[in-house]
Order: C-alpha cells, then structure tokens, then sequence
C-alpha cells in the first residue's frame, strides 16, 4: 500500500472534519480510521507518522498516533 | 349637408358586391360634390335585397336594393340621397313589413348601428343589461337568466340558467365563459351576422355571465371561415377595453372580465363543445367523454360556461327588460323568441326573429316566399346537417323544440333550409354520411367507421346492389350510429339519412313498404 | 434519444437542424443559418405565455409563410414544451393547416347542403372541369388549387365560392370563370 | 379481512378502469348483483367488482377511462340511451343491466364496423382482443365485407427493432396514445388526420425516428396485433408465464417472462409489481437477448497464466484450481493476502454466499462490494443521520410529493420507470427543482418543467446543500416542532449554529457553486415550504470527494424541514444497479455484516461465530482501491470477483489494470470475457437472471423474487460455486436451494426476520425491515422514530474537491448514463439497444468546442492527468460552459481511463464525476475500425 495514497486519505478525512474542535476532529479521525480502515492500512499508516514528514497534516497525525497499535 | 349612407359590412352583402357599391358610392359623391357619410352597418337580415343600402333622409332610413355598383350612378342621379324613387326603392326601412312583423330582441340592433360604435350601441339600449347585472349579486342575475326560460339556442336547447348556476356553485376560483362561435351547420348564418353586425352584444351578454358565475375570462372560439366577424369582435373588444367595460373593472364594479377571440382551423366538430374546448387549449378537437360536464370541468379543467353566440346575445335582454319580457314570448317550454334563418332555394332568404311558436309555413312562405327556382317545395332541412328533412306536408308544424322533436325532427340552430323538387335526396343521404365522415373527430367507432361504411351502402343501394339486404345493413347502422356515438355528430347524421329514406324512398330505387317493413 | 445515434461522421447542417431542434433548447446557432425556423421561433415565443396557444401560433406561422414549414412542428413543439407528436396530431387533425405552400389562386366552393339546394354540387363539378383538378388538389404548376367547404356563413346567397381569399355569393358558372380569371391575373375582382 | 365473509368476487385481470381512491361509497345493482364501491368508480369496474366482465376494447384499468369504442354500452333504468360504462361514474341506487337485447345489437353492429377494416387473420393465438370480442358479442357475419375504403394496404412500421407496427390490425382505440402519455409520459404518439383517416403516428415519422423511447407500454396497451413484439411474431404467442424481476436498474421492476415451451418470448411488465405497476422501459422489456448472446460462456476455463490460452475445464477442475491457489496464496502470504468483491447485479443469496465464502473460509474480511464505487456513501450518510443504510420511501410515495428536490441524479436516463412516476405526479402539479450541472431531460419535456435548474459546477453539492439550509435556517423556515420532537437537541444545535454562518450563505456559495443566489434561495424556499418535499438524488451525489457528506447534508435538510417519516417526503437514492441496496444489506462491505452491523460488535460477531462455526474478524478488512493499492504493493495476491468488470467501470483503469496483472489469482465469475477476464486466471461462467431462483431488493428496500425461466445455461446454479470453493478450501458450506440461504440471512438478520421465499411468494413483494415489528414489511421508514432514536444533525463543511480546473486541464469532465445503454453495456451492448446509442459521445458546449475547433462528430482525444481515450464530439447546451460529460457504455471509448484515484472521504467511493480534462481534435483515430481490423 503506498503511504502517500494513506496520507492523503487520512488528510482527507481530517479536512472533512473543519467543523469541530482540533481535539473532536482528532477523536472523530481516529474513530474513523478503526472503525473503516483494516488494520493493515492503519499500521502502514503508524509506521511511517512515527518516521517522520510524512505529509500528514496537524488532525491527521494525531490521530494516527492516538490509534491503538494494529 | 352631409347625408348618412349605410352600407352593410355583413360579409354576405360584401359577397353580393357591398364594398364595391361603397367604394362606387365614395367616388361618384365626391365626383358630384355630394357630401355623404358612409356607415357600414350590419345586415338588417333581408339578404336577398342584399347589397342594401339605406339613405338617412329627415330622421327615416330609406331603403334601395339590391344594389350593384353599376347602379350607382344612375341611383344618385334619380335623388338617392334624397330617398327619391328608383326601381330599387322599397321605402322607409322600419316600415317594411318583413322587418315590422318580426319581434326583434337579440336582433334589436341588428343593421341600425355601427357595429363598433360603443356610443351609438349604447344610445340603442347597449349596456343597459350589463349595468343591471353590475348592480346584482351572481345569484340574482342566475336567477335572472333561470326565470327567463332561456334555453341554448346552438340547437340542444339546454336552459341556460340551469348550467350557469352548476358553474355558479362549482367550487375554485377559475371559472371561463366560453362562447361557441363555431356556427358550422349549413343554413345557419345568425351568430356570424351578430357577431359582424352587433358585436358588444355578445361581448355584454358574455360579461354578464361573467360576473353571474364568477368567471374574469371569457374566449369566443370563432371558425376560420368567418374572417370578418373575427375582426369586428377583435375591434369590438379593443373599443370595450378602452371604454372601461372590459379588463380589470368592469364598468367601475370592481370585478374583472376580459375576452380573447380564439380562431378554429377548419374542423365542423369544433362546433360540440367538448371539442371546442379541446382545440381552444390548443389540441385536436376530439370529443370528450360526459361526464364530467364542461360546467364542472371544462377548458383547462375548470367550471365552464359553454353557451353559443346566440344564446349570451340574448342575455343582455334578459337583464335589461327583465326576465319576463323573455319568458312572455314563445311556446310552451321554449320560451323567447329564435333568430330563424332562411337558406338554400328560398326567394326571400333571410333572417327573422320571432317568438317560438312560428311554423315552418309562415317562415318559409311568408317571409321566405317560397323556392328561389319559383317550383314547388320538396324537403326542407331543419336545424343544420344533422337535422331531419321534412316535407311539405310538415309545413305547419310550430318551431318549437319538443313539437318537432315529437315530429322526429330538431328545431337546433334555426336553421331553415328549403330544396325544390329537383332535389335527389338519396344524394342528400349520402352526403349526410359524407360529411360525417369528412368532420368526424374520429374518436368513436360508429361515427369514424360508421359514416364511411354509411356512404358505402348507400351507394350499394342506390346502385341497386342487393337493395333489401343493404337496406336492413343501413338501418342497423343507423341504430348504431344514433345510440353507440359519443356525441351528437355520429348519433344525429341518420337523422337526415332516415328522414330522407323514409320520405322519399323513391330516390333510392325503394318503395315505401321495403323501407318500412 | 434518436438523436444520439450518429452513423455518419459528419451531419450536414440540414441534418442537424432536422434531427435536432427539438432538443436543443435556444439552438440559436443553428437558427441563425436557417431563418425560417428562427422566424417560426419569433412567432411561436410571442404567443407562448398564453394558455394553450398551439392554434393561434400555427394560424400565425401560416399567414406569414401561406404554410407550416418543415421546421414548424420542431420547433414550435420546443417553444411549448409539447411533443412533436403532439404538434403534428393537431396540424393533421385540422384542414386549414397546409404543410405544403398553397396554389397561387385556392377557389374553394361551398358544398353545404343550403348552397348544394342552389346548385353547388353542378358549379363544384364545372370547377373540376375548368381547372382540371380535384377536389383537395393543386394545378400541377401551382398556379391554382381547388377545395371545398362546408359552409361559409353565406347561405342565402348561395351557391357561394371563395377565390383567393375573397367571399362570392351566387356564384353561376360564368361569374366563377370570371373570378378566376380575374384572380390569376391578379386583380381584386368585382 | 370481513372480504372473506362476502359474496366470492371473481375480480378480473384487467378491472377496465383505474381503481377510484376514497372513502365514501356507493352502492348500485349491476345484472341483479348488488356492489359497493368507491364514488366515483365507473359502471365498468363496478361491474368488474361484481365478477361482471363487460366487453370491451378502448378501455384498461392502467388508463383513463376514453369512450372511443362504444363496447362497453350498458342500459340504465330510467336514463334513455346506451351510455358507456367505462366513462360513467356509478350513482347511487342505480340498476345497471350490462346486456340486453338493445345493447348486445349494438356491440354486434360496432364490431361489425370494426372489422370491416381489419385483417381477418391477424388473430394468431388468441393475441387480438377484438377478434375475441366478436366472439364474445356472437358476431359471425361481416356484411359489409372488406371491399370498403379501408386501411388494409399500408405498410408496416418495423423501424423499431423490438416491435413493430401494422396499421393494418389497428383499430385507433388510441390506448397506444394514452400508455404513452399517461404511463411513460414521453408523449410520442398522436393520432394523426381525423375521422375515417385518423392513423397512430409517431409524429408523423417512423417509431425510430420519432420521441419514441421503446419503453414498449404502447405495446402493453394495444388490444389487437396492430403494435406487437417481433419476438411474438417470430415464436408465436406465450403459453406459460413465470414472475420475475428485472435484472437491470434499482427499480427492480416485476415482469412476467411469458414462455412458449423454454423459449421466452417476451418480458410483458406485471401490474401487480409494487415498483413499477405495469410499466417499464427498453431495457427491461426487451434487452434481455443477450442472456443467449452466442458470446456468453458456459463452460469453465482455467489458465496458469494471462498470457496463456483459455482451457475449457469441468467444474470440479476449476473449483479445484481456485481453491488450491488461494489457499496456496494465504499459505504463502498470510490470510489477509486474498478477497473478494461480490456483485450488485447478482441475488441476494447468491451475494451472500460470497462474502460468507470470504468471512468464512477465506477467514478474512476483504469482502467489498461494486456499491463502492456507486453508493458506499448512502450507506454511511444515512445511517449516520438516520440510523440506517438505505432510502427512506417506497416509489409510490411519490405520488404524495409537492415538491421534489432532484439532485444528481437523470431518472428519464437511468431510472425510467420511476421517472414515468415522478412526471406523471409533476404533471399533476409537483413542482420540481434539478440540482445537476447538466440540463438533464426533466428540466425541459414535454409538459414537465423544473420550477428552477440550479445548473452548479461539478463537485460543488456540498456547497448547494449548505446554501440551501442556510436559507432554512435564516429564513425561519426550521420545522421546529419536528426538530423538536423527531432529533436530537445537541446535534441540531451544532447544526444549526454551523449552517447559519456566512460562508455557508447562497451569496457566499455563488462563487463556487456558479448558481446565483437569488436561485438558490428561491429552490430553498419551494423545498422548506412545501406540504410534502422530497429528495430524490442518484450517483451526482455520491461519487465525489465529499459524497459522503453531501448525503449527510441532505439528510439535515431534510430533517430540519420535518420531511421525514410519511408519505410524500424522505430523502432517496436512486440505486443504480438492480441489487446494490441488497448486496449491502447482505454484508458486502469489509467492515460490516448484513444487516449494517460492525464487525466490531461482539454480540453480532459472536452470532454469526455460532452460526457459522468460525472465528470472526474484528477489524474491518480491505476495500475495492485498498485491494488494488495492496495488489499493486503486493501485499495481496488473490482475489474473487463476482460479476463485476472492474477493468472497465472503476476508475483509474491504467492502475486498475496495473492491480489486476499483478494479481497471483484472479477468479471472475461473469456472463461474458469482460475486460476483467482478461487479467483472470479462473473463469467461472455465471447465470444469467432468466437461470436464477432468488431475490433482488431494489431501491426502496423491496425484495423482489427472481424465478429461473430456464436451467443455468452453466449446468450450476451460480451461489453453488462459492459454497463448493469454500467447501473445497476446507469449510464445508452447502444448501438444497437458494430459499434456505435466504433463511439463513433472515435468522442472522433482524432486519430480514420476517423474509423467506414462502412469504415473499405470497405477498408479491416485501420491503424491509420485514420482522415481528413488521410482519408485511417497511414503505416508510422512521415514521415515528428514526432507526437510531433521534434523528442526528451532522454538520457539512464544504471542503473544494482536490481535482480542479487549472491551465493544463482547464475542462470538468462528469459522466453519466443513457436510457438504452446500461452501466458497462455487457448487456446492453449484446443487444438491439445499439440501435440508439453505438458509441459514447462527449458533450461538450459550442463555445468550449469553437475554442479547440472541434465540431460536430468529431474525433476527439480526451485526456486528464492520469490517461487519454478518444471519443466522437456531440455539440450541445445541456452541459454549460467549462464543464464536458460523457457516457461509460462502451469500452472502446473508455471513459474511466481518465476518471482519477480521488474518493469520498469517508467510503472511498470514487469521484467519477469530477475530472480535470482537456480535449483536442484528434485525427480520425477510430477505435471502432481499429479493433475491427484488428
């Protein structure tokens, strides 16, 4: 799976959550990215928060880094 | 000074020559230096006398006929403009007897004014009707028209009051007056003179169930065939808008009426009100089923006045003198009087306005004269295409609607039509099943079908082709036609088919007993 | 639907026009190069907004062109919001409608049966004879056409016969010769 | 049930007249038979109530009464004359006698004249009612022979390819007319001339070149021979019928496949079918050939490679083969290494199976669904807001709807039948409000015409709906005791706060919408202040980046003008393919089981664990785009592909492809070698719906029957083979037939408790949720209270879609269907339906076409930032200018070679309908000519 596709998925979903509070909009993403996204996609998406500029944007990333390990 | 000429713009006088005895008129007066005033009028109705010209001398209208243009010149030489005699002088108008023994009411005006003179409409009793009903309430004017007896004069006879008040107590608040001005019978000529001749007639009478019923708009739907009276009531109405009659306060009451003329395209079925409605939305003029009445659903859906030109002509009398100056006049049930029209071979072909009643002899021999040809009468056709011929034995019959459909004949429009003994009438049959088939709508089987098949055995008949056996085919085919049509067209044409059988089966190479056996 | 079926690279602007117009709503473009359907266009838009004004837009669109052409039926169908097939079902149902260009000189005589007690059926035979057609048909050359009515209104003077527009009542023989001749020479007769 | 304690009444097929609605009745006396019935019933059903059948031939009980063929007379005491049944309402107390010596005469007589004109041996298997009629009436004898002026000599109209017309054997009863006015509402037929002459006309031009859209309801109509399928023609009249339901759209229409031996002969649409009532459209009625297309496979194939030769297998082999490779797979990659994607075109059963395959003996979740790529954000914006995937309406609610809120989505085009229902309630006075960037046909046809067009850029809906509630909530227009009453205080509230903000303004949104304000505001108005409004809304909504959000957006809208829960309301995807609502409800997706339940919920994991046998997973598996990402990275190596031609219906295909060539295993089960097969190493051929015994649910939840007509061409029942590769990859799964899997779904499904093919076969029909708190099934959803409890207010930030306009790619392309082409055109393409639409065209604006030079039929090369496809010019002012569309039928043209990887947010669903694009005169490259030479 290639991270830049997650990233900008993940983004995306951040985006969509402008709306709410930068904490409610991390929560919901998180709360997206397990409830939708199997686990595979979520650990790649884990690994590579954790290896530095991923791209991901502010939300995104801390909602990655929220996620239970997969 | 200047002398007042009347010539009529009737487009049958203009068929005779009217415009060129107005225009030969025009320029020998101004050749001779007499000062004339040229109005064209309306028919008086003698249309034989046709082009007529009347010349107004001291307060009396004198009049000369039948007037071509070539007579001009040697008219005014003799002292037309001074009513002086001439071989086509008949006198002062108003005395003749032809026009004195007539009861004119819808007619009052008929040939005395400028048809699209609102004043000199109003001075001859105009208006007087539509300001009565401005001061009444719906109901009372309903009750007006009810108590009058007035019954539609397009030939079916339905009283007037009675349809009014459906569209009266029809709930919504779009209501239409439609006025049927598709006057296609041959033999019937009246509406089109109303309409050329007095045209704020049928505009008052039309506003006036405007206000009865609750309707703002009213269209006339007038055939093609009639040009000229299409633009007199266009020019009619433009005048009556301007005046303050038509439009958004009628007369300064506060309520709305305004009128449209909408133009047919050649389709006699247009004339059945179903399909008049039909083509005045602008579709195929197809005959609807009933119900729904035109009353409670009719153009557009909505409650409908479907009257003829006729029958809302004679309304502005009716609010004017009351409704028992109508009701005293007539017969029986059909109460008021008919504008009878006198067509085909006739010597004295015209129109004549009488109370109900009248019978066919004194219409045909003493207004009409008898045939035209000067030989004896043989069939006369009463009431358009679709009604029965008689004969002359039937001459004493009263015009009178349940008299002659008693008699297996219709009174309908008043249309009177008188054919000499050289008439073949299994001709006269057969195209009565021809024209069905040419103006059927096509919509229900024995009319579409029928009337073709008609023709067929007729022609088998005459043709002498198994004559007993077509002879029983064309009498069940007329039982067909007359109880299986949806409307009158197919259900009446045997009318004439079996009048003329029945009467005359010499004409169709059958005896009397074949036919009634 | 029809229209999205191209089997040919290149439509002619005549094609286009024809199988189009219904669907393009303001095809303006394509009106430009046909004057005729933009005129029809004028004519049917300014009736539009009154109630069920197919009759009065086909009455108007004939006295302009003396016929309904071709693009009539497209194009006033559009300007109403109707059908083609509707359209076509009213201008067939009614006679006065032509889809062709009318004879120079349309006699019409009247078949009613007031005028047939005068003598009508005989002066609609001499018709046929003298101009050598039939009834509903056109000279072959245009220059007249023969029809017959039922009923003008005239039937007191009958027989009576229109010439080209203009009512005539008591018609004899000889006055119709006179008529048509007078007509095709392109007078206003008397 | 007091029916039962009645006099029996034999109620006629056909009752002549339309069923009169109302609660006051009338009795009458009809041949001595008393009768109750509604005011305003006509003599005819009346009699028709009574078990009276009066003969008849202008009249049918799917048309307004006419009048035309005098028939139906009747003698009623005390009225003179012989009126027509059909066209009289009943009175009260009246004593009707519906024969009689008077009136047998005059049925005699007209039928006589009928047949006067009409061809005496046009009465081939009973398929002309008027030559049964004069049997009925007794009529032996013509006698006025046929040597009349007649219409004996004109030919024959066989322009359309499916039926033709002879005028020969009409008898001009105009029911042709009336079916297409008042059923289909396209208005192509009139009569032409009048009286005798009076012809059926196609506006004076063949049935080909006319407005005629072949929806066939003229030849449903027609009493007589006069318009009758070439098919019946060809094979002869029907001799058996089954009921069964189209396999096309998300109408789901109920058809009666009418048999003579094996052979169908035609597909005559049922009145009893609850989504259609008789009617239905080219595609269902007659583009069904192809199910015996000599292209179809019916035999296994098998191949090591994708560049070896198809090898013809017996079943066993294939299944052998594919269960040995996936289980080598998972052996050698893991479990997750494998998937599958099961079909919306398939049955509910047979999807089933497939994703318990894959749940069950895969041991994975990787199930996804083509609804994907369609209509993955329905399912997740409605159960959002609503508690539940899936539209809230039956179809007849339409006919209670003031105002209609069409959004996305070309109903003439895609949804037919459903359309003939929206235009005949908007030609009773509906008012309508398209919201689509392309002037679709219900803006402007005949005697329908949209209140306001709000003509909005591609990718702008989020935009619209937030301008459109903001008026609401600005304007006062809240329905604040619904709100109240129905949804959630705190969500509504946020709502409310965020929708009423400027930026979310009309004026605001004029910019990025392209509509103007004064518009917007008007269309909201209309929406917010009508009795009864309704949303309808298609694929223009979900495939987007915000597709999700923008069912959301409307959900709110709805909710927050109290139009939700009666009839006449409701917010209503138009599904696109015949099952998709079913192959959702059936668990499809990775993260959920049937019935829209996580995977995550213990107690439904453990329900299905005891029911199954097998460990669940909790996590959500992969979906569609994850799967071909995974493909291409590859991390997943095999995969299952149910009826589904990804190669050419998703989007991005030069990645699609990339994924699929880098498969180990590729398994297709299809009908034909479709673009997928090419990359398969397994074929396994499908049935066709003539060969299934099943059901579909269509787009108001209705589960439909589908009945085999036939035996599987393949020799195997289609959900046959996902039981026997689980069984042969060690989990043993098996049925008798298709209804215990349907047991199965109801027992694991509270939604599906009540469904069994026993019942549906009774009930005609049933709409879920169909349990014990709804033993006959749902029209309307959330009449009382939402699924979820309370309604839930989401609020819909408008987020600009990433795929943009700019200098290298200045044009929007969107795409979308065509009546007489179907998605992929696999079927479609396979028969007649060609005729109308060969190719897919670009529609393009005249300005955006003089700028580059294109014309008319021009070649055109078409490409975006991910591939180029070439596709003929079609010059036109539906679209605007800036924005170019086209159709995704035919793989030649390829649309989705330039649709891009972007998706929704929320469900991956892929943005179809927005792609930068740029376009230029291409030199006569022809496809078509190319693979023809090829």
């Amino acid at each position: 799976m290639s991270v830049k596709d997650l990233v900008r998925m993940a983004n995306q979903i951040a985006v969509n959550q402008a709306h709410l509070s930068d904490d409610d909009a991390v929560a919901l993403v998180a709360q997206h990215l397990t409830m939708f996204w199997a686990p595979a996609l979520r650990r790649d998406l884990q690994v590579a928060a954790e290896s530095g500029d991923t791209g991901l944007n502010a939300v995104a990333l801390r909602a990655v880094r929220q996620l239970q390990p997969a | 000074m200047t002398v007042t000429v009347y010539i009529p713009r009737d487009s049958s006088a203009r068929a005779v020559g009217a415009d060129e005895v107005a225009v030969a008129l025009t320029a020998e007066a101004a050749r001779r230096g007499d000062e004339i005033r040229i109005v064209r009028n309306g028919s008086r109705g003698m249309l034989w006398l046709e082009p007529f010209v009347e010349v107004e001398v001291d307060g009396t209208r004198v009049g000369y006929g039948p007037v071509q243009a070539g007579d001009v010149a040697a008219l005014l030489d003799a002292g037309l403009l001074t009513g002086a005699d001439h071989g086509l002088k008949h006198g002062a108008v108003d005395d003749l007897p032809w026009l004195a023994r007539q009861d004119r009411l819808t007619y009052a005006r008929m040939g005395v004014i400028d048809p699209l003179d609102l004043a000199d409409y109003e001075t001859h009793g105009g208006l007087a009707g539509l300001r009565n009903a401005v001061a009444m309430t719906p109901q009372e004017v309903v009750d007006a028209v009810s108590a009058s007896g007035l019954r539609g004069r397009g030939g079916a006879g339905f009283p007037a009051g009675r349809k009014w008040q459906t569209v009266l107590s029809a709930p919504g608040d779009t209501k239409y007056i439609c006025c049927n001005a598709d006057e296609g019978d041959s033999g019937t000529y009246a509406d089109r003179m109303l309409m050329e001749g007095d045209p704020f007639t049928l505009l008052e009478g039309m506003t006036i169930a405007g206000l009865a019923v609750g309707a703002t708009h009213g269209y006339i739907y007038i055939r093609s065939e009639y040009p000229d009276a299409r633009d007199i009531l266009n020019a009619a109405i433009g005048a009556a808008r301007t005046f303050g009659w038509l439009g958004t306060d009628v007369l300064g009451s506060g309520r709305a009426f305004d009128i449209n003329v909408r133009m047919g395209a050649g389709a006699y079925i247009c004339g059945e009100e179903t399909s008049m409605l039909d083509s005045l939305e602008g579709k195929r003029g197809m005959v609807r089923a009933k119900p729904p009445l035109p009353a409670l659903e009719g153009l557009f859906g909505k409650p409908t006045v479907v009257n003829n030109v006729l029958t809302l002509g004679s309304v502005p009398f009716v609010l004017a003198e009351g409704a028992d100056a109508h009701a005293s006049r007539g017969l029986d049930r059909s109460l008021g009087t008919q504008v009878f029209q006198l067509a085909g071979n006739i010597k004295q072909g015209g129109v004549v306005e009488l109370g109900f009643g009248v019978t066919l002899r004194e219409l045909v021999e003493d207004f009409g004269g008898g045939t035209a040809s000067g030989r004896p009468i043989r069939a006369i056709q009463v009431g358009g295409p679709l009604g029965s011929y008689l004969t002359p034995d039937q001459l004493d019959l009263p015009m009178e609607y349940e008299t002659f459909a008693a008699a297996g004949a219709m009174v309908g429009h008043g249309g009177i039509v008188v054919h000499d003994d050289t008439v073949d009438m299994a001709k006269l049959a057969r195209f009565a099943m021809e024209f069905c088939s040419e103006e059927s709508c096509g919509k229900c089987t024995p009319c579409r079908v029928g009337s073709t098949r008609g023709v067929e055995v007729i022609d088998r008949i005459t043709a002498g082709d198994d004559r007993a056996g077509n002879l029983t085919l064309l009498l069940d085919l007329c039982d067909v036609m007359t109880d299986g049509s949806l409307c009158a067209m197919g259900g009446l044409t045997p009318m004439p088919v079996l009048s003329a059988l029945t009467k005359f089966p010499e004409d169709f190479g059958l005896t009397a007993q074949e036919v009634t056996s | 639907m029809r229209s999205w079926s191209f089997d040919v690279k290149r439509l002619t602007l005549g094609e286009m026009t024809e199988r189009s117009l219904s669907e393009i709503a303001g095809g303006a473009s394509l009106e430009a190069a046909d004057p005729t359907s933009a005129r029809v266009r004028a004519v049917a838009e300014a009736r539009s907004a009154e109630p069920g004004p197919l009759l009065e837009i086909l009455h108007d669109v004939q006295n302009e062109f003396g016929h309904l052409p071709e693009s009539t039926t497209p194009v006033v169908a559009e300007v109403l919001n109707l059908s083609r097939a509707e359209v076509h079902g009213v201008i067939s149902f009614y006679s006065d409608f032509h889809t062709a260009p009318p004879a120079e000189v349309t006699v019409a005589i009247c078949r009613g049966e007031a005028c047939q007690a005068v003598g009508a059926e005989a002066l609609a035979d001499y018709a046929k004879s003298r101009l050598g057609v039939d009834v509903g048909a056109h000279a072959k050359d245009g220059s007249v056409g023969l029809e017959q009515i039922f009923c003008f209104g005239n039937c007191a003077l009958g027989p009576t016969a229109s010439v080209a527009g203009r009512l005539h009542g008591r018609v004899t023989a000889e006055r119709l010769d006179a008529l048509i001749d007078d007509a095709q020479a392109g007078g206003s007769s008397s | 049930m007091t029916l039962l304690h009645e006099p029996a009444r034999r109620v006629l097929s056909d009752m002549g007249t339309p069923a009169v609605p109302g609660e006051s009745t009338v009795e009458v006396e009809i041949d001595g038979l008393a009768v109750t019935v509604p005011e305003g019933t006509s003599i005819m059903r009346a009699a028709a109530e009574a078990g009276i059948d009066v003969p008849k031939l202008c009249a049918t009980d799917t048309l307004k009464s006419f009048g035309s063929c005098r028939v139906c007379l009747v003698e009623i005491e005390g009225r003179p004359g012989a009126p027509a049944s059909c066209t009289t309402p009943v009175a009260p107390g009246m004593k009707v006698a519906t024969s009689s010596p008077k009136v047998d005469r005059l049925r005699r007589g007209i039928i006589e004249l009928y047949l006067s004109d009409h061809p005496a041996d046009s009465c081939a298997d009973g398929a002309c009612e008027l030559h049964a009629m004069a049997e009925t009436v007794g009529l032996t004898d013509v006698r006025y022979g046929q040597q009349g002026h007649n219409h004996l000599n004109i030919e024959v109209d066989a322009s359309n390819p499916y039926f033709s017309f002879d005028p020969k054997a009409c008898i001009v009863c105009s029911r042709c007319v009336r079916a297409c006015d008042e059923v289909q509402g396209t208005f192509a037929l009139t009569v032409e001339g009048r009286g005798f002459e009076s012809l059926i006309s196609a506006s004076g031009t063949s049935f080909m070149e006319s407005e005629c859209v072949s929806c066939g309801a003229c030849v449903q109509a027609c009493p007589t021979t006069a318009l009758q399928e070439k098919s019946v023609i060809e094979l002869g009249m029907p001799t058996r019928t089954v009921k069964t339901t189209c396999a096309y759209c998300g109408v789901g229409c109920s058809f009666d496949a009418e048999m003579r031996g094996d052979e169908l002969v035609r597909m005559t649409p049922s009145k009893e079918g609850g989504a259609n009532e008789g009617h239905s459209c080219v595609k269902g009625r007659f583009a069904w050939g192809y199910a015996t297309h000599r292209e179809r496979i019916t035999v296994p194939m098998v191949r090591e490679s994708i560049t070896d030769e198809w090898r013809e297998v017996s079943w066993d082999e294939a299944i052998a083969f594919t269960a040995q490779r996936f289980t080598t797979l998972q052996e050698q990659y893991g479990p997750d290494s494998i998937g599958g994607i099961t079909s919306s075109r398939c049955t509910n059963e047979e999807v089933f199976v497939v994703q318990k395959m894959v749940r069950a003996a895969f041991g994975n979740n990787n199930v996804d669904t083509c609804a994907r790529v369609c209509h993955s954000p329905t399912g997740y914006g409605l159960k959002q807001t609503f508690g539940t995937s899936a539209g809230t309406q039956d179809f007849k609610s339409v006919e209670d709807a003031d105002v209609i809120l069409l959004i996305g989505a070309n109903p003439t085009d895609a949804h037919p039948v459903f359309a003939s229902r929206m235009k005949k309630r908007l030609r009773q006075g509906a008012q309508l409000v398209v919201v689509d960037p392309r002037r679709i046909d219900l803006v402007r046809t005949p005697h329908i015409e949209a209140a306001h067009h709000l003509p909005l850029l591609p990718g702008t809906n989020v935009a619209m709906v937030n301008a459109l509630a903001h008026v609401v909530v600005s304007e006062g227009l809240v329905d604040r005791e619904f709100v109240a009453s129905r949804c959630e205080d705190e969500s509504f509230a946020a709502w409310e706060s965020f929708i009423a903000r400027p930026e979310n303004s009309p004026e605001a949104m004029e910019s990025a919408t392209g509509v103007a304000a004064s518009e917007i505001r008007a269309a909201a108005r209309l929406y917010a202040t009508a009795p009864n409004a309704a949303i309808y809304y298609g694929l223009g909504v979900t495939e987007h980046s915000q597709g999700s959000t923008m069912v959301m957006g409307m959900a709110n809208l709805a909710m927050a003008t109290g139009n939700i829960g009666r009839n006449g309301v409701g917010v209503n995807p138009l599904r696109g393919q015949n099952n998709v609502q079913g192959s959702c409800d059936m668990g499809s997706f990775p993260h959920e089981f049937s019935g829209y339940r996580h995977v995550s919920d213990d107690t439904v994991r453990v329900l299905f664990e005891d029911a199954w046998g097998r460990e669940m997973r909790a996590e959500p598996g992969l979906r569609i785009p994850n799967m071909f990402d995974a493909a291409v990275a590859g991390t997943f190596r095999g995969l299952f592909v149910q009826g589904e031609d990804v190669a050419q219906s998703d989007p991005n295909i030069t990645h699609v492809t990339a994924a699929l060539t880098a498969l180990d295993t590729l398994v297709v089960q299809d009908l034909f070698l479709n673009e997928t097969a090419k990359f398969a190493h397994v074929f396994l051929p499908g049935t066709s719906f003539l060969e299934k015994d099943g059901t579909f649910t269509n787009a108001e939840r209705r589960i439909n029957r589908v009945r085999p007509v036939m035996a599987p061409k393949t020799g195997k029942d289609e959900w046959q083979v996902a039981c026997d590769i689980a069984t042969a990859m060690g989990y043993p799964m098996g049925y008798d037939e298709a209804s215990q899997i349907m047991d199965e779904i109801a027992q694991v499904t509270p939604t599906f408790s009540g469904v069994s093919f026993a019942h549906l076969d009774e009930a005609g029909s049933l709409q879920w949720p169909c349990n014990d708190a709804a033993p006959e099934g749902t029209p309307i959803m959330h009449v009382d209270e939402f699924v979820r409890g309370k309604g839930h207010f989401v609020p819909t930030p408008y987020v600009p879609t990433d795929e943009k306009a700019n200098r290298k790619f200045p044009l929007l392309l969107t795409t979308g269907r065509i009546l007489s082409q179907y998605n992929v055109g696999a079927q479609t393409r396979r028969t007649a339906n060609v005729e109308w639409h060969s190719e897919d065209l670009l529609e393009m604006h005249e300005a955006d076409a003089a700028e580059r030079g294109i014309s008319e039929g021009d070649w055109v090369a078409l490409n975006s930032r991910v591939g180029e496809t070439h596709m003929r010019a079609h010059i036109t002012d539906r679209v605007p200018q800036g924005v170019v569309y086209t159709t995704f039928h035919h793989p030649e043209s390829g649309a989705n070679v330039v649709t891009t990887e972007n998706s929704d947010w929320a469900t991956n669903c892929p943005e179809y309908k927005v792609t930068a694009v740029q376009m230029r005169p291409a030199n006569a490259v022809d496809p078509h000519r190319v693979r023809a030479d090829a």
